[in-house]
C-alpha cells in the first residue's frame, strides 16, 4: 500500500480515495454516487470524486490525476472493459491499489486490480431470461418479444441482452424477437420507439417486453397506456434496475417483474478497501447482493427502495 | 422545394413499409393516433427550439445551450411540482409553468447579452450554458429524475388533446404562427435580417441591433424551455441528464434543410417547420423498413447528405450536365460561386 | 503601338438572374495602349472585365489572348495567363498585413518557406518605387480605404502582366495619388503594357487614355480613339441622350442666409482621442458645409462624430441649441441626423436585403420594430424614390447587392431622405458615380439645401466641393485646421495652399 | 507637391500594430499561467512537474485534432465531424489488426489516408457544391458514428497486437512521479511533431498564408488569383488527416476501440481552439494559441480532479463558470488593448 506520507487533506487518519465515476447519466448512477461518498465520509475518509461524463478519456485522465497526487487507493467504475492496462500498470508502479467497482475490465488486466465490486449485467439478463422462460414455458404459439435496448454499443446493454437471450435459448423456449431497438436507457426514447413499435407491430399477439432499464420500461408502459392497452395485462413487461418509480409501477400493476441492480453498495465498496490498503487477503470478485422481483413481492419491497 | 420533395419519398417509404395506416389518422380515447399523428405530436418540442434557432440564426448567430435549457425547464417545473403537497393544484401547475418559462426565458437574455453587450462569439457564449446547464438541471432535481404524478394535470400539456388534435401539436403550431406573426406582420422579420446581414450597416441605420439580439435569443430560450415543459409533461419526468440530448444538432440541421443559410440573413419559419417533420419522420422510417438502430446514423447521415446536395444549385447543374445537349460551358466556375454568396 | 490586338473578345454576353448584363459585346484591346471602357452605372463594365478574367463565364462569345482562345475558370487562372487585375471592390484580405498583401500567392521563398524579412524588404521596396510609405508589417486593416486601393494596385503593377486592368482605381484617390498612378501607367505603357482603365472622372480618363470604347445598358456603342471623341460627344453616347441635357450646377451660395440664422447644428471642442482632434464646426439650416481635405485627414472621423457613429470623448454636441446626450446613430436619426457612410458595403447597405427593404431601413427603425410601414404605402414611396432618383433597374424586389456600384449609393440616399432628416451628412456620395448620376446627386444636394435642409458634404473632389458648398472646412492631420467662409476663398487652389500651409493662411 | 511622398500613419502605433494580434494568445498564456499558480497555492502536489506532462499526455488526440481544427477555422470553416471520424479510425485499426489481420503500419497507413480523404471528399462537396460547412462535416457525425457502430458495438482490445505497445511507451522518463519526476510516453512527441509542421505550414508556407487569406476574405482572395479550391479542400483534408492520426494514437493510448469513444469532442477541440485565440469568423489566430488552449482545456479538468469533492453537477457548473470567466477576461484584456469604435 502507499498510504504512508500521503495524508494531505486527509481528516485524522482517513485513507484518501480516488473515485473515478462514470457520469451522472442515470438515477442509478447517481445514486450510486450518493452512496459511496455518504459511506467514505461516515467512514472518515476523503474521497476525490471525479465525475467521467461516459467517457473513458476523461476516466484515465482522472485516475492519473489520483496518481500524482499519490493517494491512498483508487475505485475505479470503468465505463468501458478494454484500453485500461496503461493506467492500471501506472497506478501499481505507484504503488497505489485500484478497486473496480460496479463494471469491470478485460480479464487480461486482471492482475492489475486488487478487486471488484459490482454487478454482473449478464447475470441479470440471465436472471430476466429465467423468468420469461419459466413464465412462456406453456405459450404454444411461440413467445412474441419487444425489446428496448440500452445504449448501443455499453456493456450493459450488450451483457443484459447475451444473457437474457442465452438462457431462453438454452431452455428451449420457442420466442421469436417481434423488433428490438436502442431507447438510450431513457424515458423519452423508450416512449418514442415504443410508440413505433405499437405503430409498426400492433400489441396483438405481442407477449412480453424486455427493457434494459426502468426509464425505458416506464416511458414504454406510458406509450402502451396511451395506446389504449394495459401493460402488465395485455403485454408483460421486465426491467431492470428496479429504482423507486419502477417499484411504484409494479404496485400499481404495470410490469410484472423487476431484476435488480443494486446501486447502493458504498459502504460495501468501503470496507473492501479499508481491507485492501490495510493488506488484507480479499476475493478477486466481490458481488453486489442483488434480488429479483415479481409481482408478489413488489408491495413489500417498496419502501426498502432508496432511490 | 426540395425538402419538400424529400418528406414525400420518405412518407412513400413508410406507406409501402406499413401500409396506409401510416399516414391516416385514427382516433381512441377522443384523442387523434396513428403513426403520422404520433410523430407530429412528438416533433413538437424539436419544432419549438428549430424555430427559435431560426431566429438567431438569422442573426447569424447559433445557440448550442437550447439542449441544457430544455433540461432547466423541464427540471424546473417537475421538481416544483414533486416538492408541492398536493400535485393537482391548478395554481401549483401555473406556477411551475411560469416560473419554468421566466427562467428559461433569462437564461436565453444572458446568452443574448453576451454575444451583443459583450461581443463573445455566439458558439462560445452558448457553449458555456450547454457545458454548465446540465449541471444547473442536476443541481435542481438533485440528481434525481423527479417524476410527476400520473394524474397531475401537468401531464395533460404533453398528453392531452384539444379538440382531439394532441395538445403538443397545438402548441408548435400556435408558437409557429405568432412568430410567423410577430417577424411578418411587424418589421422584426426585416430587422432582425439586417441585423443578421450586416450588423454595422444596421446599427448605423439606427437599429437598436443589440436589443434585438438580445431579444432573439431570449425567445430561443423561451421555446427551448417551453420545449422541457412539453417533454417533461409527456414523460410525467424530467431528466435533467438526458432529457433534449443533442436536440441543439438536430434543431440546427432542421433550419439548415429549411433553406435559412447558417452565414445569417434570410430565413423561413415554415422550411424548419418541415425540416424537424423530415428529421422526425426519418427516425421512424429506420424502424419500419426494418433496420436496426446501429442504422440511425448512418441513415440521417445520408438522408442530410441528399437534402443538403440537392440544394445546392451547383450540385443540381453538375449532376444534370451529362443529360443537358449542349455541352458548351464547362464545369460550374467555382468563382461565381463565391461571388453570389 | 502594334495592331495583333492581344486581347480580342467578341459577341460576349452574360446573363444574371433577371438581367442581361451584356449583350452581344465586342472590346479588342493592343498592347501597348491605355483602353478606357465608358459608360453609365450599371453599362456592365466590371462585368467585362470579370467575364474577361475568370471570375463569371460567359453565356456566349469568344475570347482570345494573343490569337489563342482562352476561357479562364477563376481569377488565378487569368493571372497566371498574365492578366493582372484590381477589380471595383477593394480586393484585398484585410487581416493581412501590407506586405502579405502585395505578395499574397507568390511570396519570396527559401525552399517551401516564406521569407518574410525578403518579402518586407521587397514591399517596401515596391511602395517607393510607387511613392507610398506605409508600414508594411501592419495589417491591411489599419489604413484608409484609399491606401488600400493604392496597396492593391501596386500588386496589380508588381505582377508585370502583359495586361492591366484597373476597374475604377482611382474612386477614392485625391489628386496627388492620382497623379502618382497615371505616372506608373505611362511607365507601363512605354514598356508595352496594354490596360483598360475605367473610370468615372473623364479628365483623367482624357489625360491617360488612348482609345474608349463605350458600353450602354450592357451593349456596345462603339469604340474610339480618344482624339476622336469630345467630351460631349462621349456623354452623350454613354447616356443615350444629348449632352447638352446634363445641367451644370451652378450653386448661387451667396443667395443663402448664411449668418443670419441660429446653428442648426454645433460642436464645439468635439473630438475623440487617436482619431481626430478637438474641433468646432456648425451647419445652418439650408447651408451646405463641405469638408476637405487629403487622404486619411479625418474627415470621416469628423463627420461620424456629429452623426454619433463614433463616440465623442471630449467636447460637446449642441442640436437645435440644447446639448446631446447619449448620441449615437440610433438618436441622431430620432434628432433628423442622417449619415451616408463612405463605405457603403460594409457600413452602408445590407446587401442581402432588397433595394426596397434597404430603402426602409431607417424609416422602419425610427418607427421600432412593432410599427411596420405598411405594404402599400411602402410600396408608393419606394417607387417614387426609385422613379426621383433613377435607379436601375427600376426593380424594388432586387437584393441590392446585385446592383451596380452607383445604383447601390442611390439606394442609401433614398434611404435617408426617406426620413425627411434636418441634417444630411454625405460621406464621399458621388464617390464610383457616372457623371449623369453625380450630377443628378449633385443637383439633389443643391434642391435640398434650398429647401431648407443642411448638409455636411464629404468629397475628394475638391471642384465638387466648391462647387457644392457655402462654406468649406479643411482639415489635416486630423485636425480642423480651418473654415473657409469669403466667396474669394472658396477655390480649389486656396484649399490646396490652407493645407500646405497647415492653416495659418487662414486669416 | 506632386513628387511627395505620400505617408499615412496607421490608425495605431506601429509596436502596438505588431502586438496586437497577439493580444488573444497572450492573455490565454496570462490565464493559464494564473490557474497553474492558483492551482499550486491551492493543493499540494499540484508542483509536480507530471501535472505538466499530463497535459500533453491524455490531450494529445485533443491536441491533434485541434490544430487540424484550427486550419478549418482560421479558413472560415468548421468541421463537426473530428469525434466522429477520430472514433471511426481507432475502430478501424483494431478491426484491420485484430479482425483482418493486417500489419499494423499498413492499417496506421490506411487508416490515415482514409481520413485524408475523407477530408478531400467533404472539402470538394463543401466549395464546389457550396455547402455550409456545418452541415457538410454533421453529416460526417452522423455518418461515422453510425459506420463505427457497425464495424463493433462493443469495445475492442487490440492489445495481442504487439505495434500498439509503442505510444505508451516512456520515450521521457525522469525519476518517480512520487519523488518530483515525471514522464512522457511517445505518443506526446506524435502531438508535438504535429504541433511543429501545423505551425510551419501555416505561419511560413504560401499554403497557409493563403489558409489566412481566404478566412480573411474569400471573395478577395479568390480576386487576388489565390489557389481558393485546393486551399479550402486542403484544409478539410488536412483536418482529416489529423482526426484520423488522433484516432491512432488514441488506439496507442488504450489499446482498445470503443464505438462511443469521442462523442463531443469537436466540442471541445472548437472550444480549445477559440479559447487559444483563434476568431471563429476566420482569419485571425496562431497554431501555439491552440496549443495554449488544448492546455488551458487539460488544466481546468485537472483542477477539478485536485479539488475533488465536486459533486457531478458542480463540476459542470464550475467549469462553464471558469470558461465564462475565461472568456471574459480574454475579451476585456483584448478590449483595453483594441481601439474601440463604439
Ligand atoms: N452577381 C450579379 N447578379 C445579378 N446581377 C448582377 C450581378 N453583378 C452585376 N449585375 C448586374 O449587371 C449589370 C452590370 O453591372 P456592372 O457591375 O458590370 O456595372 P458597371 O458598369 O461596372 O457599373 P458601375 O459603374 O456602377 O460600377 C447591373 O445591372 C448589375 O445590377
Ligand atoms: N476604424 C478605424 N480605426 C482606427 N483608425 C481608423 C479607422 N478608420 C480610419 N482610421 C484612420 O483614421 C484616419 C482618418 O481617416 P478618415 O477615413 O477619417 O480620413 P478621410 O479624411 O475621411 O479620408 P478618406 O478620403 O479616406 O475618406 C486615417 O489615417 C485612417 O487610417
Ligand atoms: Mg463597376
Ligand atoms: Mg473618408
Amino acid at each position: 500500500g502507499g498510504g504512508d506520507d500521503s495524508g494531505d487533506g486527509g481528516s485524522g487518519n482517513g485513507l484518501v480515495i480516488g473515485f473515478a465515476q462514470v457520469g451522472a447519466e442515470s438515477a442509478w448512477r447517481t445514486a450510486n454516487s450518493d452512496s459511496v461518498k455518504a459511506a467514505a465520509e461516515a467512514a472518515g475518509h476523503t474521497l476525490k470524486f471525479v465525475d467521467g461524463q461516459q467517457e473513458q478519456e476523461t476516466q484515465i485522465s482522472a485516475v492519473r490525476d489520483f496518481i500524482t497526487q499519490q493517494v491512498d487507493a483508487i475505485v475505479l467504475a470503468p465505463v468501458v472493459e478494454t484500453g485500461w492496462t496503461d493506467v492500471l500498470q501506472e497506478a501499481e508502479d505507484a504503488g497505489i491499489p485500484v478497486i473496480l467497482a460496479d463494471r469491470g475490465v478485460e480479464a487480461a488486466d486482471e492482475d492489475l486490480y486488487v478487486t471488484r465490486l459490482g454487478s454482473d449485467f449478464a447475470e441479470e439478463g440471465r436472471k430476466a431470461g429465467a423468468w420469461a422462460a419459466e413464465t412462456f414455458a406453456a405459450d404454444a404459439d411461440g413467445t412474441k418479444i419487444l425489446e428496448l435496448q440500452g445504449t448501443t454499443g455499453s456493456a450493459p446493454a450488450n451483457d443484459r441482452k447475451a444473457g437474457f437471450f442465452e438462457v431462453l435459448d438454452s431452455e428451449g423456449l420457442n420466442y421469436e424477437i417481434v423488433d428490438s431497438q436502442s431507447g438510450n436507457f431513457t424515458a423519452e426514447e423508450g416512449k418514442a420507439v415504443m410508440e413505433t413499435f405499437i405503430t409498426t407491430h400492433g400489441l396483438d399477439g405481442i407477449d412480453l417486453l424486455y427493457a434494459h432499464n426502468d426509464e425505458m420500461g416506464l416511458g414504454a408502459i406510458q406509450a402502451i397506456e396511451e395506446a389504449g392497452k394495459v401493460p402488465g395485462k395485455d403485454i408483460q413487461i421486465i426491467i431492470v434496475d428496479g429504482s423507486k418509480a419502477g417499484f411504484e409501477a409494479g404496485v400499481a400493476g404495470k410490469l410484472n417483474y423487476i431484476v435488480e441492480c443494486n446501486p447502493v453498495f458504498g459502504d460495501q465498496l468501503m470496507e473492501v478497501v479499508e481491507s485492501v490498503v490495510n493488506g488484507d487477503e480479499v476475493e478477486k470478485f466481490t458481488p453486489v447482493e442483488e434480488g429479483v422481483f415479481d409481482a408478489t413481492q413488489f408491495e413489500a419491497e417498496l419502501p426498502n427502495r432508496q432511490f | 422545394m426540395w425538402p419538400v420533395l424529400i418528406l414525400v419519398a420518405l412518407l412513400v417509404v413508410n406507406i409501402i413499409a406499413t401500409g396506409i395506416d401510416f399516414i391516416v389518422p385514427n382516433v381512441n380515447d377522443g384523442r387523434l393516433g396513428g403513426a403520422f399523428v404520433n410523430i407530429l405530436r412528438r416533433s413538437a418540442p424539436l419544432l419549438l427550439i428549430a424555430l427559435g434557432m431560426t431566429l438567431v440564426i438569422a442573426t447569424k448567430g447559433i445557440d448550442l445551450s437550447v439542449g441544457a435549457v430544455y433540461a432547466i425547464g423541464a427540471a424546473i417545473a417537475c421538481q416544483m411540482i414533486i416538492d408541492a403537497p398536493d400535485q393537482s393544484a391548478g395554481s401549483l401547475i401555473f406556477s411551475a409553468i411560469a416560473l419554468a418559462l421566466v427562467v428559461t426565458a433569462v437564461i436565453g437574455a444572458w446568452n443574448g447579452t453576451m454575444v451583443a453587450y459583450f461581443g463573445i462569439q455566439p458558439i462560445v457564449a452558448t457553449l458555456i450554458l450547454m457545458i454548465a446547464g446540465r449541471g444547473i438541471a442536476q443541481l435542481i432535481t438533485g440528481g434525481q429524475i423527479p417524476k410527476v404524478d400520473d394524474s397531475s394535470p401537468f401531464t395533460e400539456l404533453g398528453r392531452g388533446s384539444f379538440l382531439t388534435i394532441p395538445l403538443p401539436i397545438w402548441i408548435a403550431a400556435l408558437a409557429l404562427l405568432a412568430l410567423a406573426l410577430l417577424t411578418r406582420r411587424t418589421a422584426l422579420g426585416m430587422l432582425l435580417e439586417s441585423v443578421g446581414g450586416n450588423p454595422e450597416a444596421s446599427r448605423l441605420a439606427g437599429i437598436r441591433s443589440k436589443g434585438i439580439t438580445v431579444l432573439v435569443y431570449l425567445v430561443c430560450g423561451l421555446c427551448a424551455g417551453l420545449a422541457g415543459l412539453i417533454g417533461a409533461s409527456n414523460l410525467g419526468s424530467a431528466d435533467a441528464n438526458n432529457g433534449g440530448l443533442w436536440i441543439e444538432l438536430d434543431a440546427i440541421l432542421a433550419v439548415v434543410i429549411g433553406g435559412t443559410a447558417l452565414l445569417g440573413g434570410r430565413f423561413y419559419l415554415l422550411g424548419t417547420t418541415i425540416g424537424v417533420v423530415i428529421i422526425e419522420v426519418l427516425e421512424d422510417t429506420i424502424i419500419n423498413i426494418g433496420l436496426s438502430s446501429q442504422w440511425q446514423f448512418t441513415a440521417k447521415a445520408i438522408v442530410v447528405f441528399i437534402v443538403a446536395l440537392l440544394q445546392s444549385p451547383e450540385f443540381r447543374a453538375w449532376i444534370l450536365k451529362p443529360f443537358k445537349r449542349k455541352p458548351a460551358t464547362p464545369a460550374p466556375a467555382p468563382a461565381e460561386e463565391v461571388l453570389a454568396k | 503601338m502594334s495592331d495583333d490586338p492581344i486581347v480580342q473578345m467578341t459577341g460576349i454576353r452574360k446573363d444574371f438572374t433577371g438581367v442581361r448584363a451584356l449583350d452581344g459585346v465586342d472590346f479588342t484591346l493592343r498592347p501597348g495602349e491605355i483602353h478606357a471602357v465608358m459608360g453609365e452605372n450599371g453599362a456592365g463594365k466590371s462585368t467585362l472585365i470579370k467575364v474577361l478574367t475568370g471570375v463569371h463565364t460567359p453565356d456566349a462569345g469568344d475570347i482570345l489572348l494573343d490569337g489563342k482562345s482562352v476561357r479562364f475558370h477563376s481569377p488565378g487562372a487569368a493571372q497566371a495567363a498574365g492578366i493582372s487585375t484590381v477589380y471595383q471592390e477593394v480586393n484585398l484580405t484585410d487581416n493581412l498585413s501590407v506586405a502579405e498583401n502585395l505578395f499574397a500567392g507568390r511570396e519570396p521563398r527559401v525552399g517551401p518557406f516564406i521569407n518574410f524579412r525578403a518579402m518586407r524588404r521587397k514591399a517596401k521596396a515596391l511602395l517607393d518605387d510607387i511613392g507610398i510609405d506605409l508600414n508594411v508589417a501592419a495589417p491591411l486593416s489599419s489604413y484608409s480605404i484609399a491606401m488600400q486601393q493604392l496597396v492593391a494596385i501596386a500588386r496589380a503593377v508588381d505582377i508585370e502582366a502583359k495586361v492591366l486592368i484597373l476597374d475604377e482605381p482611382t474612386s477614392s484617390l485625391d489628386r496627388d495619388e492620382v497623379a502618382v498612378l497615371l505616372g506608373v501607367m505611362r511607365r507601363l505603357a512605354a514598356k508595352g503594357t496594354a490596360m483598360v482603365f475605367i473610370s468615372h472622372f473623364l479628365d483623367q480618363v482624357y489625360e491617360i487614355c488612348d482609345r474608349m470604347t463605350v458600353l450602354r445598358n450592357g451593349t456596345l456603342v462603339g469604340e474610339w480613339p480618344t482624339a476622336e471623341l469630345p467630351q460631349n460627344a462621349l456623354i452623350g453616347h454613354m447616356l443615350g441622350r444629348e449632352a447638352a441635357t446634363l445641367e451644370q450646377i451652378e450653386r448661387t451660395a451667396a443667395a443663402h442666409h448664411v449668418g443670419d440664422e441660429e446653428p442648426l447644428i454645433e460642436a464645439v471642442g468635439l473630438g475623440r482621442k487617436g482619431s481626430i482632434a478637438p474641433y468646432d464646426l456648425s451647419v445652418r439650416r439650408g447651408e451646405v458645409v463641405g469638408l476637405a481635405g487629403l487622404l486619411g485627414s479625418g474627415r470621416t472621423e469628423t463627420v461620424r462624430l456629429i452623426a454619433g457613429a463614433d463616440r465623442a470623448d471630449s467636447g460637446e454636441l449642441r442640436f437645435e441649441g440644447a446639448k446631446t446626450g447619449g448620441h449615437n446613430p440610433r438618436t441622431a436619426a430620432a434628432r433628423g441626423i442622417a449619415y451616408c457612410p463612405e463605405n457603403r458595403k460594409t457600413e452602408g447597405l445590407v446587401g442581402d436585403l432588397t433595394v426596397a427593404e434597404n430603402m426602409i431601413l431607417a424609416m422602419q427603425a425610427s418607427r421600432g420594430w412593432a410599427r411596420s410601414i405598411p405594404v402599400a404605402r411602402r410600396d408608393k414611396l419606394v417607387a417614387e424614390f426609385i422613379e426621383k432618383l433613377d435607379i436601375r433597374p427600376a426593380n424594388p424586389d432586387m437584393p441590392v447587392k446585385n446592383l451596380s456600384g452607383g445604383n447601390q449609393q442611390k439606394v442609401l440616399l433614398a434611404r435617408w431622405m426617406l426620413i425627411e432628416p434636418k441634417l444630411l451628412i454625405l460621406d464621399e456620395p458621388t464617390r464610383g458615380i457616372d457623371v449623369g448620376a453625380k450630377a443628378d446627386i449633385q443637383k439633389l444636394v443643391a434642391e435640398l439645401s434650398a429647401d431648407g435642409m443642411a448638409v455636411l458634404f464629404v468629397s475628394a473632389e475638391l471642384d465638387e466641393v466648391t462647387r457644392l458648398s457655402d462654406r468649406i472646412a479643411v482639415l489635416r492631420d486630423r485636425e480642423l485646421i480651418a473654415v473657409l467662409e469669403s466667396e474669394a476663398d472658396m477655390t480649389t487652389e486656396r484649399i490646396v495652399d490652407t493645407i500646405v500651409a497647415g492653416g495659418h493662411s487662414s486669416e | 507637391m506632386s513628387t511627395q511622398t505620400l505617408t499615412e500613419r496607421p490608425a495605431r502605433s506601429t509596436l502596438f500594430d505588431g502586438l496586437t494580434r497577439y493580444i488573444p494568445i497572450g492573455a490565454t498564456v496570462a490565464l493559464l499561467i494564473a490557474l497553474y499558480v492558483g492551482g499550486i497555492a491551492n493543493y499540494p502536489k499540484f508542483d509536480s512537474p507530471q501535472v505538466i506532462a499530463k497535459l500533453f499526455i491524455d490531450n494529445a488526440p485533443l491536441l491533434i485534432i485541434a490544430l487540424g481544427m484550427t486550419f478549418v477555422i482560421l479558413s472560415g470553416g468548421i468541421d463537426l465531424s473530428v469525434g466522429s471520424v477520430m472514433a471511426f479510425s481507432t475502430m478501424a485499426c483494431a478491426w484491420l489488426t485484430v479482425d483482418a489481420g493486417i500489419g499494423a503500419p499498413l492499417a496506421v497507413a490506411l487508416v490515415l489516408a482514409f481520413g485524408t480523404g475523407w477530408g478531400l471528399l467533404i472539402g470538394a462537396v463543401i466549395h464546389y457544391f457550396n455547402v455550409q460547412p456545418f452541415i457538410a462535416t454533421l453529416v460526417g457525425l452522423f455518418l461515422f458514428r453510425g459506420l463505427t457502430l457497425q464495424i463493433s458495438d462493443t469495445d475492442v482490445s487490440m492489445r495481442e497486437v504487439d505495434f500498439w505497445q509503442w505510444g505508451m511507451v516512456h520515450a521521457v522518463d525522469v525519476g518517480k512521479i512520487r519523488d518530483g519526476g515525471f514522464w512522457l510516453p511517445n505518443l506526446s512527441f506524435v502531438a508535438f511533431a504535429v504541433v511543429i509542421v501545423s505551425f510551419v505550414v501555416l505561419h511560413y508556407t504560401r499554403f497557409g498564408r493563403g489558409v489566412y487569406a481566404i478566412g480573411g476574405s474569400e471573395q478577395s482572395a479568390l480576386l487576388m488569383g489565390l489557389p481558393v479550391a485546393r486551399t479550402k479542400i486542403g484544409v478539410y483534408a488536412i483536418s482529416g488527416f489529423c482526426a484520423a492520426l488522433a484516432g491512432v494514437l488514441a488506439a496507442f493510448a488504450t489499446k482498445s476501440a470503443n464505438p462511443l469513444a469521442n462523442v463531443g469532442a469537436e466540442l471541445d477541440a472548437i472550444a480549445a481552439v477559440v479559447i487559444g485565440g483563434t476568431l471563429l469568423t476566420g482569419g485571425a489566430g496562431f497554431v501555439l494559441g491552440t496549443v495554449a488552449g488544448v492546455m488551458v482545456w487539460g488544466m481546468l479538468n485537472t483542477l477539478i480532479a485536485f479539488q475533488g469533492n465536486l459533486s457531478s453537477w458542480w463540476a459542470r457548473i464550475v467549469m462553464g463558470i471558469l470558461l465564462l470567466a475565461f472568456i471574459l477576461l480574454q475579451r476585456v484584456l483584448a478590449r483595453s488593448g483594441e481601439k474601440r469604435r463604439t
